[in-house]
């Protein structure tokens, strides 16, 4: 992966900047790269004298948790979470997600996948929701999801403070217009092109005239993931923080459920 | 007063019937009672209502593999980062099982109206997901308080029997469940809650300033058991970890239904009645 | 982060606003914040809306008669075994406020509909209370999921600021409050919530699991003041008890006007700032 | 008063005989005379090999507690109540109680008390709620009450599991039928009359061709009250449990709000 840098360290970078100005930011399970990129915004905003937090269910670490339960739902009720991640086994053009399946005759559809978890609720109610999928292609950038577990936009007179902000993926960075219901291509990740972004999207979105490149992490930023948030991480996820920083990550975390 | 506590978690299985709606608790933070759902696989117990608070791993995929269960009501059943649970795909796609889709929140608001005795409460989020396209027991309906503001009615749940697996109870019933709060609305809602613990406290956990606030008093329970090592191969915060092996072992051998049963054989059937302790050594990993 | 620990009472009263939305928690369990409630009268705090979670004392009735009230939502206003609550009593048959009849359970409902962030909980009961006859801001609606089920709709409670007295708070903002568990419920629903505290914890209370249950993390929490025995004239829990002299003296006092005024004078600027540490004692009873 | 028992002790035998058959009875505060009927229920039932539970509100004794506040409702609401008892300024023959006021021109009427508390909601749900007034007298049994606080009877639409049971004063025992919505004499206590209670009571009531004396406590009973009811309820109700039996009512038990 291009120079100095692993893709995840790119994607951490970028996802922390897409979450400039949340007071509090939470992380579903499953999540080590939208996890590493709440800590270094927190990290960041302390740096400036501002205070955010980071929830990330599942650990005890950082200082504010929350179990995930009722108390996060609740508390996106309240207003109080600013921002979220969600992802999809497929997404499409409107930014639709699905979490449920793939093929017809629901719900005997041909591949099951887990289920909704709170996407159908969280989508509606958190300011700004990242949608973040490692696996660009047109098996997962459809055209039209085949089960809408969360949808993209609603009508004017469904209450709904949140939904979908940015689509993270291994190729791009999508902003996304809740007005239009539509993608725009923000920028390509170094050694990839918008082509090979719209060869491998299997739904319309805008692409403006000129796409910069995603923005490598610099030294700053790579200093702070890999002796700051690489330890921190390493409490839900060991094996991440490993694989991407090899001893580094895991000495200063305590691993495991505890 | 201690006809409440029970000698195992076979005798506690022995108190779930047939076509029960049973609630069982998500796996995070090791309140899933694995060693109440071997028994429950054991005594054979079928047509079980299934309703995942909100999500299950293991215990569903084995309960569903095994053919314990005939709907489940749930917002993901999955095994984590070892990947789908393999047995409520093979049900869900073959039809061998009714599955029920809901969204976290709304499992956790169904129980809080049953917690009530309110016939419903309103949510908001859904509205336009297909999740509420297919439920036939949900309903959009006008807020009554603001104009144009269509809202979604939940119904209550109520389930038959709330099945959990705790850090410590004590002789009376009493059950301390730590920071699982959601149990409490899972014991409220239920008509009855069945409970492993990991071993009893002496005295009443009612009259300990700092635990009772945890404690669900012995009114809500039903029967208590004490399960050593009863969420595993799942970990109890502070006590032991998840059985990573197992774990991975269980996503290997359940892809295929001969793997599966050849996992019940090993993990359930083949073992003695109150030997699910020291289980995870006992049979090696992958 | 300890900027969320204030220097006293005083300081805390100090982020009340007039015209404020304000929660106070009932009496028993010593979890009214009565020095914060003597600070809020010094400090002349006006037109607040107090709603009582879900009844009140000695504190609704301190500030009705001291002026600090407009509007006052509550399930009851009583002095317990000491007698009606006089000033109360006063401010409502002469019109001087505006009280909003409640019932307990439905304070609760308002306040979870907005812990929850839904416009109105629906609430059995209430139907054909003269309450519900004059709340225009209740609605008799249908249950959508049955035929002719009349329930009564209640709409949320989002208090500006929820205000209490917890056994324990850290540093850090986390508050302890022991079996109160409503009070999570005020935090939750509450935009901002003021505690005072009769000690500071070392360490945070989040990373203690036999604590954690019962506390509520600081992002609820608008600021913390130690206060000791910041509940008296009540009791806390397993710290004081209740000054049965000088609930009783109040109760004789507060029955006129300038008994009130006399009371005020001597519990509330009569005293050094920080003073109300020792009060009981320093005034005999009756 | 009558014999060597005292009044309460008639009371508080007469209420336990009313709450056979109640799994789990909850009192509220400021009730000690329905607080020791419950105990003195338990301990009846308990002889009998029978599992009662009783709460008092506000005190750590019994073993069953509950804080008063959103778990004893929802617990009613979930039809785990059997018993509760309400009291009334004004009751009604209709079984409507008012503890709001006296007088015309709501809120701001003659005289003021401090509020319906949670009956609008128990005097619903809980199966059996037994009423009880001390003074009974044309100013407390009227003929309508100034301000339903919570009424006795409901349309038949309406969901009401519970309602009012029996009339508890210090003249009589009224038992209420709810399909007519009246209250029937049951029993004048001994040393009273007839005459006595239809001269006192502002509403109509059925009075049955005999109506037989309220049973006084048997020796049995009135050993168990003082010999373990007094003690237990003393923990709630010190002063009560003095004036009523002396000193052996408070040495047994842990008085104050500890």
């Amino acid at each position: 992966m291009a120079g100095d840098y692993a893709l995840e360290e790119l994607l951490i970078a970028t996802v922390a900047g897409l979450l400039e100005g949340c007071g509090h930011i939470a992380v579903g399970v499953s999540s080590p790269i939208p996890g590493s990129a709440a800590l270094l915004r927190r990290h960041r905003d302390r740096e400036a004298g501002r205070r955010t937090r980071v929830s990330i269910i599942g650990t005890t670490i950082p200082a504010y948790r929350t179990d995930g339960g009722v108390d996060l739902f609740d508390s996106a009720g309240q207003g109080r979470v600013d921002a979220f991640f969600l992802s999809g086994g497929q997404i499409d053009g409107r930014a639709n997600i699905n979490l449920v399946g793939v093929g017809e005759g629901y719900p005997q559809q041909k591949v099951r996948w887990s289920g909704s978890f709170g996407s159908a609720y969280l989508y509606f109610m958190v300011p700004k929701v990242i949608l973040f999928r490692l696996e660009h292609s047109r098996r997962t950038m459809v055209e039209a999801v085949d089960f809408v577990s969360a949808p993209g936009t609603s009508p004017p007179n469904v209450h709904r403070p949140g939904g979908p902000y940015a689509l993270v993926t291994d190729l791009c960075l999508f902003r996304f217009d809740r007005r239009r219901a539509r993608f725009s291509l923000a920028s390509v990740h170094p050694g990839h092109t918008v082509g090979e972004v719209r060869d491998n999207t299997g739904f319309d979105f805008d692409i403006p005239e000129t796409v910069p490149e995603t923005a490598p992490p610099d030294a700053e930023t790579l200093a702070v993931l890999r002796e700051t948030v690489a330890p921190d991480i390493a409490n839900p996820y060991p094996n991440f923080a490993r694989r991407v920083w090899g001893a580094r990550g895991v000495s200063g975390g305590v691993s495991g459920a505890a | 007063m201690s006809d409440i506590l029970l000698a195992d978690a076979d005798a506690l299985a022995a108190q779930v019937p047939d076509g029960a709606k049973l609630a069982v608790f998500k796996a995070e933070g090791g309140c899933a009672a694995m060693a109440a759902t071997f028994a429950l696989i054991r005594r054979g117990v079928r047509d079980l209502h299934l309703v995942t608070v909100p999500t299950s791993g293991l215990q569903a995929d084995m309960l569903i593999g095994a053919g314990c269960v005939a709907t489940v009501e749930t917002s993901g059943v999955t095994l984590g980062e070892y990947g789908q649970a393999p047995c409520f795909g093979r049900a869900v796609r073959s039809g061998a099982i009714r599955v029920i889709d809901s969204t976290c929140p709304a499992v956790y608001a169904g129980l809080q109206a049953g917690e009530k005795g309110i016939p419903f409460l309103p949510l908001r989020g859904l509205i336009g997901s297909d999740i509420v396209r297919h439920r036939d027991d949900y309903r959009v309906i006008d807020n009554p308080l603001a104009a144009d503001d269509p809202i979604v009615a939940l119904p209550a749940i109520v389930p038959d029997i709330a099945l959990f697996h705790a850090p410590l109870a004590d002789r009376f019933g009493n059950v301390w469940i730590g920071r699982h709060a959601e149990l409490k609305i899972m014991a409220h809602a239920a008509r009855t809650t069945l409970v492993t613990c990991e071993r009893l406290h002496d005295g009443n956990l009612l009259q300990d300033e700092t635990l009772a606030p945890a404690t669900i008093p012995e009114m809500y329970i039903g029967a208590v058991a004490v399960a050593e090592r009863g969420a595993a191969p799942y970990g109890v915060t502070g006590l032991y970890e998840d059985d990573a092996g197992r774990l991975a072992a269980y996503a290997g051998m359940a892809k295929t239904e001969e793997g599966f049963a050849a996992w019940l054989e090993e993990t359930v059937y083949g073992r003695p009645r109150i030997g699910v302790r020291g289980m995870a050594p006992a049979v090696a990993a992958e």
